[in-house]
């Protein structure tokens, strides 16, 4: 059994995103999305800083910081891409009108309480940008991480320890083992990394999963 | 690849249902998106609600659908007007409901439909008759008066021009309600003047970027002057 | 004794708009200031359905009605003029940015309520347009109308009758006799028409009336 | 003759005073008034309440605002930054109050402090510590949380080109706070590239319309890329 490695996952998040679809991206991990969206399949990505179309990272020594994205690395503008303004960015957002947004986690419950902005612990500087907005407010809020903590727990929980970014929110979580679908009657997993039986997957997980109907048989 | 292009007004209003929510742009007739209004007339949908700063004159327009019978409800601020007959007869015989709403307000709770917000707290009307059994506060030093959002399931507009991702630019005043009807509903559907390139639309110019925007169609007659 | 005329109206409350001040005109008499503003002084006029920088009408033949005031009258636009949407231009409105608003009125009571888009027949379609928003949100709310109505009554009242379009948001009242200024201790006469007694406008008025500081003497 | 053009950044914000509650516009160095953060630096008033996504990071701008001991609360998205050590270090002793708000929350809240909106409800945040203390609501199918406007005495920002009626364009992802920033501060000033002579931004692309801003100053160094 071999993990996905952060490529494969971002691919495997890539393959599910429809032709014409808005899409944000979170810092770090779901970044790398944008690199695997199948050539030809028109995807249109949004910033929450106020710009949606953005193309791909500009050729190093042409950044121009004044074209940057959440993460505030320096980006382009595709043709058709437009600006606006911080109010009118995050109405999209809160409004709806985003198909997908991608996040990384801390946790993420089974009824989809997601944990993703604060450690809770005691000395740390809390900062949450705009993650809240981006759980409450995309169609489909997507999350990516590795299954396992360090220590090895799963990151995939009955119920968050850590301080909540949004309640009941997520959708669907890719990890580095299996692709999650979190429905109102239990988890599916829709795939899983070849080579690793089922049984093994569930005991790593810990949350008791279903095997979605249109999954692959390992 | 993405192109929101419809071929016809009539094909680009096809799926509106009776029953359906509608947000219709314009103030006066900038921005009236004359031939969406058309179609809908030949649509024959019933039972629609009609959300536009006024309530249709002559007999064209919103006033045919008016006239036609395919109107329940109008949501708007000024349905007064001398040839607003069809809005008027129909009203009197207690055949039309009428929500009246002061302009800023149905703006607002356009917008905030559009934008997520799930109600808001505003001064306008606030000791009037048109504020008459809604929920009320005192915040600061002024009186407000809480507001609900307009969603909807579909938006007509005109705008200037569009691309294939249907981000789009308006003419002058005809701007009006556009920008934020496109962004309430469940399907925004603009009739344009000039369908351009991808890219021709300085991304800095663009007031509707495609997000809220499903369909477009190229009006058949010559803008009223470009 | 001589009336001020529509025009005299209109040149006295234009005098009282400093260069700079952005300023919303109703439809009707208050549309006459734009007219009457002094030669050499800026102005920018707003318009509710969506403009700042409004000009002169346009020569005949040379309309665009695609570029309208709130009457649905033809403009024109000045350099420096802009366009936006009506959440932005009532934003405007609401956000107290608009250093005047001259409306029409039946009637406004001595505490500044103003009854300007209803009579109150039980038989009239009601209509309100932007009247509500512009009574709240304008830094200075100001009436023109005639001070007595054809059966000579005074619309200058004690108290509303007809229904209100805002409370206690009038600040001044231009007419066709003389100019109010309505304080918190009363109504204040800044200026009234050459040949009338003070005392035959107070008999004319019936609200009990001051005469300002800085009024002219009859 | 209107002209909102002052000569420097230290005249712009001469009054300034102790206790004042500033919008400071930038998102990254995007948009960052850092001509006008220097001179504030300088001025030295007090006691301030800042509102910017982040907290400063650094020793410029922001960082040295605080540095300086001129910031009693910060209003922010995101304090946290490897190099935020200013932020760190006064917050930790206790010197510097911080409210925390989502930044799509922050962005409605100054929205609506400059449309005149008392207080809305938003579905950001519900159910979490950021909500806490806070009047909720369920409206329709989802739930939300009351939040209030963010006025303020003085809005910074910068913006690309002005005329001398104070109409703002921006550059791309620059424009960020700015165009709120400006609606909602009884005094806005703008740093700009370039003041152009009036009827040179189409009417059409205007971003911010004058009405909002009081004060423009054009930067003297050169903008970091055109």
């Amino acid at each position: 059994m071999k993990k996905w490695d952060r490529n494969q996952m971002a691919a495997r998040m890539a393959r599910d995103i429809p032709e014409g679809a808005y899409v944000n991206l979170g810092i770090g991990l779901p970044t790398l999305v944008a690199d695997h969206i199948p050539a030809g399949r028109e995807v249109i990505l949004h910033s929450e800083n106020g710009v949606l179309g953005i193309g791909p990272k500009p050729p190093k020594g042409e950044e121009d910081y004044d074209l940057i994205n959440a993460g505030k690395e320096a980006v382009t503008l595709l043709a058709g891409g437009s600006f606006f303004h911080h109010a009118d960015s995050f109405g999209m957002i809160r409004g709806q009108h985003l198909d997908f947004c991608v996040l990384g986690a801390f946790q993420v419950a089974i009824n989809g309480d997601l944990a993703n902005w604060h450690t809770g612990a005691a000395d740390a500087i809390p900062a949450v940008g705009g993650a809240m907005d981006l759980a409450v407010g995309a169609k489909n809020v997507i999350v990516m991480m590795e299954l396992l903590t360090k220590a090895g727990e799963s990151k995939l929980v009955e119920r968050c320890t850590y301080p909540l970014t949004g309640a009941r929110c997520v959708n669907r979580v890719y990890t580095d083992l299996a692709v999650f679908d979190l429905r109102k009657d239990g988890v599916y997993v829709l795939d899983w990394v070849e080579g690793m039986p089922f049984e093994e997957l569930q005991q790593l997980a810990v949350v008791p999963l279903k095997r979605a109907a249109e999954a692959r048989t390992a | 690849m993405i192109d929101k292009t419809i071929a016809t007004a009539a094909a680009a209003v096809a799926d509106v249902h009776d029953g359906a929510t509608i947000l219709l742009g314009g103030f006066g007739t900038a921005g009236l998106p004359t031939e969406l209004t058309d179609a809908l007339v030949a649509r024959g949908a019933r039972e629609l609600t009609i959300v536009n700063n006024n309530a249709g004159n002559g007999d064209t327009g919103l006033a045919a659908l008016i006239g036609a019978g395919c109107v329940k409800k109008i949501i708007c601020s000024f349905p007064r007007q001398a040839d607003a007959w069809h809005f008027e007869k129909r009203y009197r015989a207690g055949e039309l409901e009428l929500e009246l709403v002061p302009q800023g307000t149905l703006a607002e709770r356009i917008r905030a439909a559009g934008a997520g917000v799930g109600a808001f707290f505003t001064p306008t009307a606030y000791g009037t008759d048109l504020a008459k059994g809604k929920e009320t506060r005192r915040i600061g030093e002024r009186d407000y008066v809480l507001e609900m959002p307009i969603h909807a399931d579909f938006a007509l507009i005109k705008a200037h021009r569009a691309d294939r991702w249907g981000n789009l630019t308006f003419r002058m005043t005809a701007r009006n309600f556009g920008p934020i009807m496109a962004t309430a509903a469940r399907c925004t559907i603009a009739e344009v003047d000039e369908i351009v390139p991808l890219g021709q639309i300085d991304p800095e110019s663009v007031v509707t970027p495609g997000i809220f925007v499903k369909r477009i169609v190229r009006v058949r007659h010559a803008p009223q002057s470009v």
